[in-house]
């Protein structure tokens, strides 16, 4: 039996083989929604191919803030018949199916659901000799099956074809227009929603406002080897280089990513690079060597499912315990994981502060379902910053240089030394990967293991280590979404949240007690503040993308705190509102049979 | 008056007696200093091994980093301040072994690198393995009974890779070496500067190479051509010396990308972005 | 004040510079103890550097089973005056120092501690132009302090030089008899203990154990590139080469290295592969292509003190976070971390087997301490041993084939699937590190998502770590040394477990109510069988050679279980057994304080 | 009489319609069956990359790795069982960029493995970004305004490491691309085939390709020559293709190997050690 559209809410998905242009497509309907002052949440069904197979475009608007997929489909645009197979049966009775008899049945439609079949090939086929501008047909029809003003419609496809020929771009309007009047005209709108079309909201990845996060936070070199799905940021970065004055370097690996990060981190330069897990491995030594010079870089890690190649388009936050043992042997690093876009863009900020002023790798989680994969509304974008570069000396204090050298690892009682930044005159020093004492002199040599030494690398691993105490202060508690006091909690991390959020929604409306606490700073937790905040949730639900429940075993390990119940997937889809829901739901139902 | 003094540190280099890497230390002293250079003005950027703990032992910014990795540190800390004289030093293993694949693409692209390899054709730090420069039938830990690896041969692999200065010096003669590494400093773009660093511990090729080497200026060699270039180095009577090709014609990567950054060079620019472009930056996607 | 040396006992240092011949100095006093019928346990104090600096060799030798380096130097042979400066605290009263007073002035003599003065650069240099024999002189001088027969060190002196020219062989035993001499005749032995010279008793590394281990267990290939403090490795595989048939190739980097054991492992060869941390982290991503295409290999990581380059010739156990959380998402992996020598033989062997058995990496954990710097006898040494490869077909079973393709990855009740070796006719089948079906088709292009395959990726997903289960079945539990039900209970893994039973040896003498769980398989944990071991140990104190108490951390993840106490150590230095007492007795009288 | 199915696979190519793979997966096939190779005994090792999808698409044993390192693991593979016929195929990002240095190794070492670069100038599978083949001034995802890098130069570079067989084919041509693959199976050691391979989504050269391209033995071309074949590379005004070089005199790494372990491969020795090399062994260091 479908289920009923949500109100004020539309979920629309348009599917079809890649190469297609469903992607663009699926674009251009978050714009025209967006542009009508809707909240989006995006999502895109990839495969790794360039063209056939299947590839799916989701979009979730409403009149409020939306986190994740939504609820079924209130509209599928399948293109192509497999579109359709993989798709109807998530039709929500009281939506709309928009496609082209002529290619595809739609058979065993669900109850409650509109018909809205129109000639997308053959109205294509008037504009341009190749079908391709179906999708645009496609998009007309469904903006006026969902009320949209067309002129809106009408400008997205100005500013998406405007670098081309001008005809391409006309063409296309008129395309659009035949399909919004074969709708039109048949009647009223199927869903329509409140629409302001006068402000439009700023929408991105994660991947993009890293970026721009970056960018703002005084990042101006960046480093990368393209990989699946990161790649988007350093599309962004080059599109970007000339006008926002970017260094791009691209290198023959991930290795020379890395390293050239490092190398530009320490040359004085804020300094970023992102991968995916496999060029992650890649680069665990030089996180070490960042790690141990000192050194302040920023990492994105767009995590996809694995192990291995795996599923490079699909979703995964398996990429936690790489992080927790990045390399050999034990040296600081901190953990974020932004949520959504938004976040994403204030994470790289607090990422640069957090790496230059205790000098640590800060590295940031991002997944496909956020990070390549979907957009989201992005409601604040406030680009006011202060940069702060922690004790960066332009000329060395007293006791800071030996006539030869200056103590660039000098032990502090906060543990964070001064920095110098290479070319400054006098400030000469060594960075090195060897153990060294305060001054950058090697102590894997000559000094090793003597007697007096030995206490000395003592200090220096402590130094390093220590740092992590500090950090702990700065780590955000876990927010708190819905009421506090409820009977479930669900626990999660990065991305989880937003399924989590629509379906404590959901769950609200029920009448079901139950809350989020919601981590985007992961690593180092703040234990003690952690541990009490977890204690005070009674039935807790871990609910994350992977088969082992990673981020529920480093809280395991460092709170002691237990989880009750576990909701892990890992088939490569990302988790959907309705499953949250339905774990709570049969948890509340033991919940209750103890209680 | 220039100091010698200026590039003195005040760390003993840790070398067995009598190794190569010494004249090279001495050489690239020297060349810096007679190419005018300020100690802060440079960066020597090494990976690991006995050669590579050359940092340290000379008064610059020093960066000692990882086995085989120089390369791509060199590059960062040259793209993110280019005023800043970027030298990679580091061992054959490190170079042409693990780390080859950075030096091949930082040849093509012509970073503006100058890499100096201590070749001593053996592992030195690790207690004498195989390298990828020891020869056939040489006996190390790895081939007691003689190694059955042909030797990599670095000047030609990176000649044909697009190398713009290729050379070749010994570390028996550091007056030599000096010249070519002040050449080096003046290229435009990547050097490459094969020195021949003998290891006296677990492969003494010093008198070998004494007897075997001349310099290619001494021949009257010019090192403009690309097909004489592969021919001089192939010479299997003796071990040539000397700048063996170099062309000023391409411009170096970092030149390339000033041309894109527009000279807003990263470290200059640890700043937040003017209100006028946030503004834009936020909508690109709406 | 001096300790009093142990009864039965000797320990015994003898350092200078490197260059100088320690390393092999070193290694025939072990030799002439061990040919005597002791029990012996070594350790070098290595520096990263070739020549120069200071290094020492340490040997401890009873008549009964020895662990570490025992209690403080019963002789101490300094041959510069840094050696003398650097160990003198250490001598027993009891002991004595050998030295030569023309190059060393043995100031501030420690009570009860004989003074051994012996000119050993004079009489090295009537036997030789270059004053290196001076070690071969106090070797002698040695002999005749402890009493060992002087044969005994003629004929290791022999074996030593055999292979060079005769007279060097002559020349160092008449240098090794004037030492014996001037000791001799001065007076009786120092120390004697009771030697058997009719056995001599097998004494090796953990490196070379585990490479006779590895060979026996059918290992013939081999890669490798160097990396202290595993070249001992691959040194051994390259000299037996020849003799026992092996294939070792030298790889351009650990990169390669990985991928060529997977080669080999995939091509039916049990492959093997060493390195430390530093070269593990570049082998992370091919360790995810074995797991991922169900690929076993053995991979050993001898551990050093790091972060980064770190101090390479000193010992930690601090890659066990990076071992819980290689490369990027979950995959299984088996942890293994022999104690010393002897264990490590066998673990090689059961590590083939469990490799090949489940089809998955398996990872043994050695560290410097016993890997390369760390001899110790072998009691027993039973090459018998049962190959177990696992479900190895040679013609495909029924269902196993479609006509084109072997059913490599079948979904099995045991979740292994059957394995064909390359060069079998019709078993065609292709290992991929995307995600797969039975067959390895590919599931990340056309299949990548759609509603029948997403439920099949998980199903593959579990299949692979599902082994885990089973081979949690496999794991030993950890050992009880010492009596059970005991106050206090240390809790080691791998090598810490030898310091750790000296100090309990020592604890019992004193009363003290004290035993331990030696852990040496690490992952996967039964936990059921762990939780409960552990929950019968009263306090609990966690013994390692790193920071963050990584092992005890791993324990409070999966058991829950916390350590009351921990006795951590990074500076390099192993951990001596007088530590271990220190901290027990210090926690004794906190128990009692509370009791 | 050879069965044109012999190496058929069930599974359709997910490649673009009309990309240049298609020309090399029927090139290999029928060098494989022309050479009289049968299924079981032929290992088709691959990368990460549209290229890289090769194996299944090819009924052989197969082994889709990862990005850049199909080179080392064919390497175990033909370490492990000589008997076995190892093509290692991939594409320009693969085997020029990431993966660069297993290849010039391999051609140094002169492994035996028949190493096929589906050269397309681009990084197709992940929508097109510039590879080490890219020219300057090309357009793509990270190089919006044309690029500034200077591409690689395979060949010279691999010739210059000591490669015994290096050639190149184009897709377009798969019978002249089947000729030079069986050329390759024959050869004694290393053989680097770069197969113009045109990407039609992101970067499509096949016209300009077939106007350029000449066949190198149309010219009386003979492949054994160093220099020549440097020269012929180096054609600036032209796309040659055949046998730049060729060399048997050398011996393959797996030869070497096979004296030092007596012909004892690691696939047929799964077995315990003899109990008389069992004593001795544990006594070595007592
Ligand atoms: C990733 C990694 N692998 C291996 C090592 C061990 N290692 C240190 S130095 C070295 C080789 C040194 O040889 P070379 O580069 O020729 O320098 P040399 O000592 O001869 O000057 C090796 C293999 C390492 N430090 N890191
Ligand atoms: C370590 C790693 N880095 C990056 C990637 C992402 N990646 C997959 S294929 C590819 C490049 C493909 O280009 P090429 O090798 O030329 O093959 P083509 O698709 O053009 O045939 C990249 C960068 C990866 N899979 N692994
Ligand atoms: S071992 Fe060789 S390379 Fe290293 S310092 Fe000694 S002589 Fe030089
Ligand atoms: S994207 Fe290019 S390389 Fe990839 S399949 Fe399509 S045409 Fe071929
Ligand atoms: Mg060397
Ligand atoms: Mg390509």
């Amino acid at each position: 039996m479908p289920h009923q559209g949500k109100e004020g809410e539309l979920t629309i998905r348009i599917g079809a083989a890649a190469g297609d242009g469903i992607q663009s497509a699926g674009e251009m309907i978050m714009r025209v929604l967006s542009r009508s002052g809707l909240w989006i949440t995006t999502y895109n069904g990839n495969q790794s191919l360039i063209r056939g197979g299947h590839v799916w475009f989701h979009v979730h608007a409403a009149a409020w803030k939306t986190y994740s997929m939504g609820y079924g489909l209130d509209f599928l645009i399948p293109l192509t018949q497999l579109a359709y197979d993989q798709h109807y049966e998530r039709l929500n009775s009281g939506g709309a199916v928009i496609y082209d008899p002529s290619s595809v049945k739609a058979h065993d439609l669900p109850a409650g659901v509109r018909d809205l079949s129109v000639p997308l090939g053959e109205v294509a086929l008037r504009h341009d000799r190749r079908p391709i501008m179906r999708n645009t047909v496609a998009l007309g029809a469904l903006c006026a099956a969902v009320g949209v003003d067309f002129d809106v419609l009408a400008k997205v496809i100005a500013d998406q074809f405007g670098r081309k020929d001008r005809s391409v771009s006309e063409n296309n309007v008129k395309a659009a227009q035949e399909g919004y009047d074969v709708v039109r005209q048949g009647a009223p709108p199927v869903r329509q929603l409140k629409y302001d079309y006068s402000s439009p909201k700023p929408v991105m990845t994660a991947g993009y406002a890293i970026s721009m996060g970056a960018v703002n936070a005084g990042c101006r070199f960046y480093s990368a080897y393209p990989m699946s799905p990161a790649s988007p940021i350093v599309h962004w970065m080059a599109a970007h280089a000339r006008k926002l004055g970017l260094t791009v370097f691209l290198a023959e690996d991930e290795i020379s990513v890395m390293n050239a990060t490092v190398g530009a981190a320490y040359a004085g330069a804020r300094a970023m690079c992102a991968t995916s897990g496999g060029g992650f491995s890649l680069m665990q030594e030089a996180l070490g060597e960042a790690a141990m010079t000192e050194t302040p870089v920023v990492v994105v890690d767009v995590m996809r499912a694995g192990p291995s190649t795996g599923l490079p388009t699909k979703t995964s936050q398996g990429d936690l315990n790489m992080m927790l043992g990045i390399s050999h042997d034990d040296f600081p690093r901190v953990i974020l994981a932004p949520r959504n876009a938004e976040e994403s863009f204030y994470t790289a900020e607090r990422a640069f502060n957090l790496a230059e002023t205790y000098q640590v790798p800060v590295i940031v989680l991002l997944d496909y379902a956020i990070g390549d994969g979907g957009y989201s509304t992005v409601e604040n974008l406030d680009f006011d910053f202060r940069i702060d570069r922690g004790k960066m000396l332009s000329a060395p204090g007293p006791g800071d240089h030996n006539g030869f050298w200056f103590r660039r690892f000098a032990l502090t009682s906060d543990n964070v030394s001064p920095r110098a930044v290479p070319g400054t005159p006098g400030m000469m020093f060594v960075a090195k990967t060897d153990e060294h004492d305060e001054w950058g002199h090697d102590m894997s040599d000559v000094l090793a293991g003597l007697n007096e030494s030995a206490p000395l690398r003592e200090r220096m691993q402590e130094k390093r280590m220590k740092k992590l105490e500090a950090i702990k202060g700065e780590m955000k508690a876990p927010e708190l979404f819905g009421p506090s006091g409820a009977d479930i909690t669900v626990i999660t991390w990065g991305s989880s949240a937003n399924p989590s959020r629509e379906a404590i929604r959901e769950l609200h409306r029920k009448g079901v007690s139950v809350n989020a606490l919601e981590f985007s700073d992961i690593f180092p937790l703040n234990e003690v503040e952690v541990t009490r905040i977890l204690r005070t949730a009674r039935t807790k639900v871990d609910v994350e993308v992977n088969y082992t429940g990673q981020f529920a075993k480093l809280l395991a390990r460092d709170t002691g705190v237990e989880m009750d119940s576990y909701l892990l997937k890992y088939d490569g889809e990302p988790i959907y509102p309705i499953e949250v829901e339905k774990h709570v739901l049969s948890l509340r139902k033991e919940v209750h049979a103890v209680a | 008056m220039l100091d010698p003094k200026l590039f003195e540190s005040d760390t003993r280099a840790d070398w067995c007696p009598g190794c190569g890497d010494f004249g090279v230390l001495a050489a690239l002293k020297d060349a810096l200093l007679k190419s005018g250079k300020q100690p802060h003005e440079v960066v020597v950027v090494s990976g690991i091994g006995c050669s590579s703990n050359m940092p340290g032992y000379i008064r610059t910014y020093g960066f000692h980093g990882l086995h085989g990795r120089p390369m791509p540190v060199a590059i960062g800390i040259k793209c993110a301040n280019p005023r800043l004289t970027v030298v990679a030093a580091a061992g054959d293993g490190d170079e042409y072994g693990i780390g080859f694949n950075h030096v091949v693409h930082a040849a093509r692209r012509n970073d503006d690198i100058k890499l100096i390899v201590m070749n001593n054709e053996i592992y030195g730090l690790t207690t004498g393995q195989l390298s990828p420069t020891s020869r056939l039938g040489q006996k190390t830990k790895t081939s007691p009974e003689g190694s059955i690896i042909y030797p990599i041969k670095p000047l030609p692999t990176i000649l044909g890779a697009g190398g713009t200065f290729v050379a070749r010096t010994f570390s028996g003669d550091p007056k030599h070496m000096s010249l070519v590494i002040q050449e080096a400093l003046k290229h435009r773009g990547f050097a490459l500067i094969d020195a021949i660093s003998p290891c006296v511990t677990w492969h003494n090729i010093y008198d070998e190479v004494k007897k075997l080497f001349y310099k290619l200026e001494d021949r009257g060699y010019k090192p403009d051509d690309e097909q004489k270039a592969y021919e001089a180095m192939n010479d299997p009577n003796g071990i040539p010396i000397g700048i063996f090709y170099r062309t000023e014609d391409k411009a170096s990567f970092q030149e390339r990308l000033g041309e894109v950054n527009g000279g807003r060079w990263p470290v200059d620019e640890v700043k937040t972005l003017p209100e006028s472009v946030c503004r834009s930056l936020a909508l690109e996607f709406a």
